[in-house]
């Protein structure tokens, strides 16, 4: 089916933004635009299906590597590339058992809490972003070479969430969004942000779309003032260019 | 009813059912003569490459579905050796299409569907083959009078796994097709995708429960066809 | 002019066997269980392709080896009654037998759909499924498919073995006098004699894959050198006669063979006709004066030619009745306490009803 | 005791049968194609549970509709020969064989495995698969499976149908004897009168669902008033007889029988045996005065009891021997020819060798 | 050879190899049994319920592997009904470990192997398991000396679609057993963790050739066993 204009853009997103940019959409629509049309998947597949043609008019990623990716097979427009979404890193633990005493620095011992078999999960540190923010932060944390085989590696943030929620793993990293939306698990600790790289969110126009006046409209919405209080309110910071 | 109906799931997500269900139908309807010809050709045939074909068959249940997806994407992109043919000549997409989720769907059920009826035509009389024959009866009319009634309840068998396969389809499909609704989102991708939501839980346990419905009828009525063909094959005890 | 020549091998098995017989007629396979009828036929009928040899029927080769030429079976158009009847178990028995007739040829020519159904009586079978029939009533209508599917060749393999003795006696002379009306060949395999008597022509005697002799049953009949046939209790001779009189009133009918006359309870058909009367020798008796005041209708002059051995403890006895031969089976008690010597004039005694109250269908 | 009373429903055929028949010995099921008697055995074998009746075996009760009783058919041990031979597929011959050997109780009799492989001929066959078995081999193996399940009760359908006759002659005297040996009972179906003539006791007469008579087969083989014994060409009544001389020196046998004697082709019987003779009624020659010269072994004194309808030509002269009737075949001519009316003295007429070679076991 | 093979793989690699192949097996020789019994049920059972549990058997193939591996977590997680018990009475735990990753794939095939069965067992001829009844067979050992050998080329064609899709699986394993490499990281996640790294490509297309060639090698060995019991059981042409 051929997209008229008068279906708004297609917008490419990171399966963990979905919230945000549903409730984005919906206001866009409240102002009388055209609605636009989300495939929320993983940053990967949608990268490459991007390479494969795919109609997107706007990516959002959840990693720069996969931005990284589109913009060098010239698939977006370079000038439009801005990443104004920031998120924090964080311990859980389930909410149903007493929260372990633990501060986040370089002396920290996991061992202690994660016991004999206990695992920490989180994403999978080779692919999934938040696996890889871990893994910078345990290696600041200088305990990397330690807790690396007691990982639980999830294919995606939320896997990580569950595996916590149900109990199987006494720790968990994940992004403060998340935690904030589960009842089932309690944040023990934030990560100090200079542990890891920021957390970002890279936005673009892709390259078919930079005509698109819809897409520029609405790429310009939710990375503009407006949005700020929306992300507020699914638990992202903002970050100032 | 629909009111109600209506009321109980959101606009998007009755679209995801209806999708799902053409999307499963389609699948199965063009994946299976297909089937039933590498099915066929696995059973009876004598050719060199036989097993590369068999082995071509059982790919797509070997492989991730991401791989599927990918791989799919790589020939049937716009920009791949099949998808810009179809697309010059045709001007036919099929990535990002409700087709293109048929089709992913339809490669991964393939294996299912080939491996019932090929069971089936392993376990058919020959000697009725035969029968045909001296009854001057040649190969087509064979097949479609005598072989194919006879593999009947293997061919419904693998359909109906290969429907309710392809109303859980979700790696090639997202991979390959994307998630787009009201065109690739399928239920099992918005249910993928209320479970990345947090507190989308009771989302993905209602569309869940939907899909098993859906799953649910397609089987009972499948298995009122399959009694039926039973009995036609007067293998129903008396 | 039907042409087989074959070699096959299974484990365990060779099949090595050549005959020719003319056509159009019956030719009977007979022989024991196991011995390659079955292989034979299906070589015919082109579902096995055997390792050497020739098949060629009225002049056309369905098979060589050596020339590498293989018919495909659906072209052979061999009308074939398989042992096990294999009905297609999905199409109702009225399906089952329209199926060879929807694919004949439209120019071909053969009996009617309602024709069969009433001679086999499977009326009230139309509408079933093959899983809903008895064993016979399978059999019936596999037999009814093979006529109904107007071949150029019919190939049965005991289509009467499941059949009644009253079903048989309507089935027999129905397929006896199809072809004389059809003209086709049929190549029939039995373990009945009768059957052979009723039907055959040329007879193929096998035995263990390969075939003991064949030629016409009027010459093969009469040779008590073939265990098979003489060691049995209805060894027989074959006779060619030909319709002479009609006696209405006394319900008899006059049979002239060379050398002689028989009387036989009245048969329908007219006079002239040929036809042929199988005499068992054990229903020939022997007398060395002529009996009187005897209900035995067949009186025969004839001349004791040769005593030849039959079983433990009786021989058969070879009767020159002017150019023809009888047999005749009497204990060797009888030769001694009668005095049998060969050239001893005698006369053959057989009772009319001995034969088939119904005709029989002549060669020509 | 056997009792057997039974109804079912199949769409468009009903089964309403109810027979007794005495144990040990052998019950032969006898009528057309489609008239319901392998549904009979399966019922009997528990195979079918019908809607209504009774089985009883020996007085144990396999079935009771009423009392809701039914016996497992794993349970009954009976030994099946079933029409279809149903081999195991996917075992050898051998194992084939073995499967009810191996599952039989421990103390129960029955033939070994050598002595029933060697009377079927099936040696060579017992490392093949059965679908690599000809029609008839099938059958001999199913019908030795069952011989060796030791059962407590034999249902044959059609056991010999597929089986050349030189088979049968072996098989079929084995099958008496064993009845003798084992005393187990035998419910046996058959088309073939040989093989009713040969084995049975008790003969069922069954049309169309229903038992048309039943009882011993003496008694039901001279009766007339039957259609489906008397209007054939092999009718004719069945002596019990008793062996009374063995003439080495002749090769004849001498059997005694209620108002009379025979004389028949040696058998190998101990004197005093008992022995069942049927004696065809075409067989059956008559003459108003003692004939001279004759081959013909037996000249019996008879009185003319009655003259009964037969075929369109012929009729069957009711013959009284002392206190044994014989009926004989005759054209309607002859009657007229040699005057024959009821109560006229004449002279039966049986040639020797109109009987089997072989012994054959009596009843008791 | 093992010097190359070591040398052109990882260790990790390898190591996924190894477990892929214990995942795949351990699932098939674990899931035949039950599949086996509720093939058997559905095909010959009358009882209530016999609807669901056809519906209970498909749900794994319906549900996305997600939802699947999400539903395991909630059953065999140690706060689980039936995981809690395995963890108090047994010390069981199978979250995490390769006999998770095992009983995951398990579930995810059990749909597959039940219909190959329950339709091999539909086409056996009734009559001869009669035959064995009346030759003293009671129900056990007619199973097993009758219908289990008829219906075996069923059995061997759902195991080895169970096998090929065993070392497919994904979205369960992962969503149950995480991925952990040396105890559960199977091929395909190892694949898939190589798709999602940009450039992985080249490592993906590695390890999906080796995973390709373990399903190939079980084909052909399956063609083979196959090809030996078509012949058992007389339905080669002679
Ligand atoms: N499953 C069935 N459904 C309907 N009718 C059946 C079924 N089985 C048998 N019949 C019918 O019941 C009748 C009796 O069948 P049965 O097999 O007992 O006959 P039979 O006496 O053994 O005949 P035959 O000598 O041909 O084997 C037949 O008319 C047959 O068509
Ligand atoms: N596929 C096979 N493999 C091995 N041997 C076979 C095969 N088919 C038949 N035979 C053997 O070949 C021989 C001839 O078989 P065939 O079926 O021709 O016998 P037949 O004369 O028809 O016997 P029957 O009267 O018992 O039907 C038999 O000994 C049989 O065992
Ligand atoms: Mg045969
Ligand atoms: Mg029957």
């Amino acid at each position: 089916r051929a997209q008229g204009s008068a279906e708004g853009p297609v917008f490419f997103a990171a399966a963990s933004l979905t919230d945000a940019m549903r409730a984005l959409g919906e206001m866009w629509r409240a102002k009388g635009n055209a609605v636009p049309r989300f495939s929320f998947a993983a940053s990967s597949a949608l990268a490459r299906q991007m390479e494969q043609g795919a109609p997107a008019d706007i990516f959002a990623s959840a990693d720069e590597p996969w931005m990284d990716y589109v913009q060098q097979r010239q698939l977006i427009v370079e000038a439009t590339r801005s990443s104004p979404l920031a998120n924090a890193l964080v311990l859980i633990a389930p909410a149903d058992r007493p929260a372990p005493a633990i501060t986040l620095d370089r002396n920290t011992d996991f061992s202690a809490v994660l016991g004999a078999d206990g695992r920490i999960a989180t994403g999978d540190p080779s692919n999934v972003p938040v696996g890889k923010y871990a893994q910078a932060a345990l290696t600041w944390m200088g305990q990397w070479e330690k807790v690396s085989p007691r990982l639980a590696r999830a294919d995606n943030v939320r896997s990580a969430l569950l595996l916590v929620e149900r109990g199987e793993a006494p720790l968990g990293i994940v992004y403060a969004t998340d935690a904030a939306a589960s009842k089932g698990v309690r944040v023990v600790a934030t990560f100090p942000a200079e542990s890891h790289p920021p957390v970002t969110y890279p936005f673009a126009l892709a390259r078919r779309a930079a005509d698109n006046a819809a897409a520029k409209g609405f790429l310009a919405f939710i990375t503009g003032p407006e949005a700020a209080e929306t992300y507020r309110r699914f638990g992202f910071g903002l970050r100032t260019p | 009813m629909l009111e109600a109906a209506t009321g109980w799931l959101t606009a998007e997500e009755w679209e995801a059912v209806r999708l799902s269900l053409s999307v499963a139908l389609r699948s199965v309807v063009f994946g299976l003569p297909p089937a039933v010809l590498a099915a066929w050709l696995l059973a009876r045939g004598r050719f060199p490459g036989r097993s590369l074909l068999d082995a071509a068959v059982h790919l797509p249940l070997v492989m991730p579905p991401v791989v599927v997806g990918w791989l799919l994407l790589v020939t049937f992109g716009v920009r791949g050796p099949v998808g810009s043919l179809l697309n010059d000549w045709f001007g036919l997409r099929l990535v990002f299409t409700t087709g293109g989720a048929a089709l992913a769907t339809a490669v991964m059920s393939f294996p299912l569907i080939v491996r019932a009826v090929r069971l089936s035509l392993e376990a058919v009389d020959q000697g009725l083959e035969d029968a045909a024959r001296t009854l001057g009866a040649g190969p087509f009319d064979r097949f479609f009078t005598i072989t194919l009634p006879l593999i009947s309840p293997g061919i419904l068998s693998g359909a109906i796994t290969a429907f309710a396969a392809g109303l859980g389809e979700f790696g090639a499909v997202i991979t390959f097709a994307s998630n787009i609704p009201g065109q690739t989102q399928t239920l099992p991708l918005a249910i993928y995708a209320a479970t990345q939501t947090p507190g989308g839980e009771a989302t993905a346990a209602k569309l869940a429960g939907v899909s098993f419905a859906l799953a649910v009828s397609g089987l009972l009525l499948a298995e009122m066809v399959s009694r039926r063909m039973q009995r036609l094959l007067g293998r129903e005890r008396g | 002019m039907l042409e087989i020549s074959l070699r096959h091998r299974f484990p365990g098995f060779a099949l090595d066997a050549a005959f020719t017989a003319p056509t159009p007629g019956v030719t009977v396979i007979f022989g024991p269980s196991g011995c390659g009828k079955s292989t034979v036929l299906a070589a015919v009928a082109g579902l096995l392709r055997p390792a050497e040899g020739r098949i060629s029927v009225g002049g056309v080769t369905l098979f060589d080896g050596g020339a590498k030429k293989f018919v495909a079976p659906e072209k052979r158009r061999c009308g074939v009654v398989f042992q096990d009847s294999r009905l297609f178990p999905h199409l109702s028995v009225e399906s089952n037998l329209r199926y060879g007739l929807k694919r004949a040829p439209k120019d071909a020519e053969g009996p009617g759909f309602d024709e069969v159904v009433s001679l086999l009586g499977i009326e009230a079978l139309l509408g079933r499924r093959p899983a809903a029939l008895s064993g016979g009533e399978k059999q019936r209508v596999a037999l009814g498919r093979a006529l109904l599917s107007r071949p150029a060749l019919l190939l049965m393999d005991e289509p009467l073995a499941a059949l009644d003795a009253a079903r048989k006696a309507e089935v027999l002379p129905y397929l006896a006098r199809l072809r004389h009306r059809l003209r086709i060949p049929l190549l029939y395999v039995t373990h009945a004699l009768d059957e052979v008597d009723r039907l055959a022509d040329t007879l193929v005697l096998m035995q263990a894959g390969r075939v003991l002799a064949a030629g016409p049953l009027e010459a093969l009949a009469a040779r008590t050198d073939l265990p098979m046939l003489a060691g049995r209790q209805d060894a027989g001779v074959v006779l060619s006669c030909r319709v002479a009189a009609q006696d209405e009133a006394r319900g008899l009918t006059r049979l002239d063979f060379p050398g002689g006359s028989l009387v036989v309870p009245q048969a329908a058909l007219a006079l002239g006709h040929a036809v042929r009367l199988r005499i068992q020798a054990r229903d020939v008796a022997i007398a060395t004066s002529r009996p009187e005041g005897l209900s035995v209708q067949n009186l025969l002059p004839a001349t004791l030619a040769a005593i030849e051995p039959g079983g433990a403890h009786d021989v058969l006895l070879r009767l020159a009745v002017g150019d023809s031969i009888l047999l005749s089976r009497v204990t060797k008690d009888a030769v001694g306490r009668l005095g049998l010597t060969p050239g001893l004039p005698v006369w053959a005694l057989i009772k009319a009803v001995a034969f088939f109250a119904e005709g029989r269908d002549g060669a020509g």
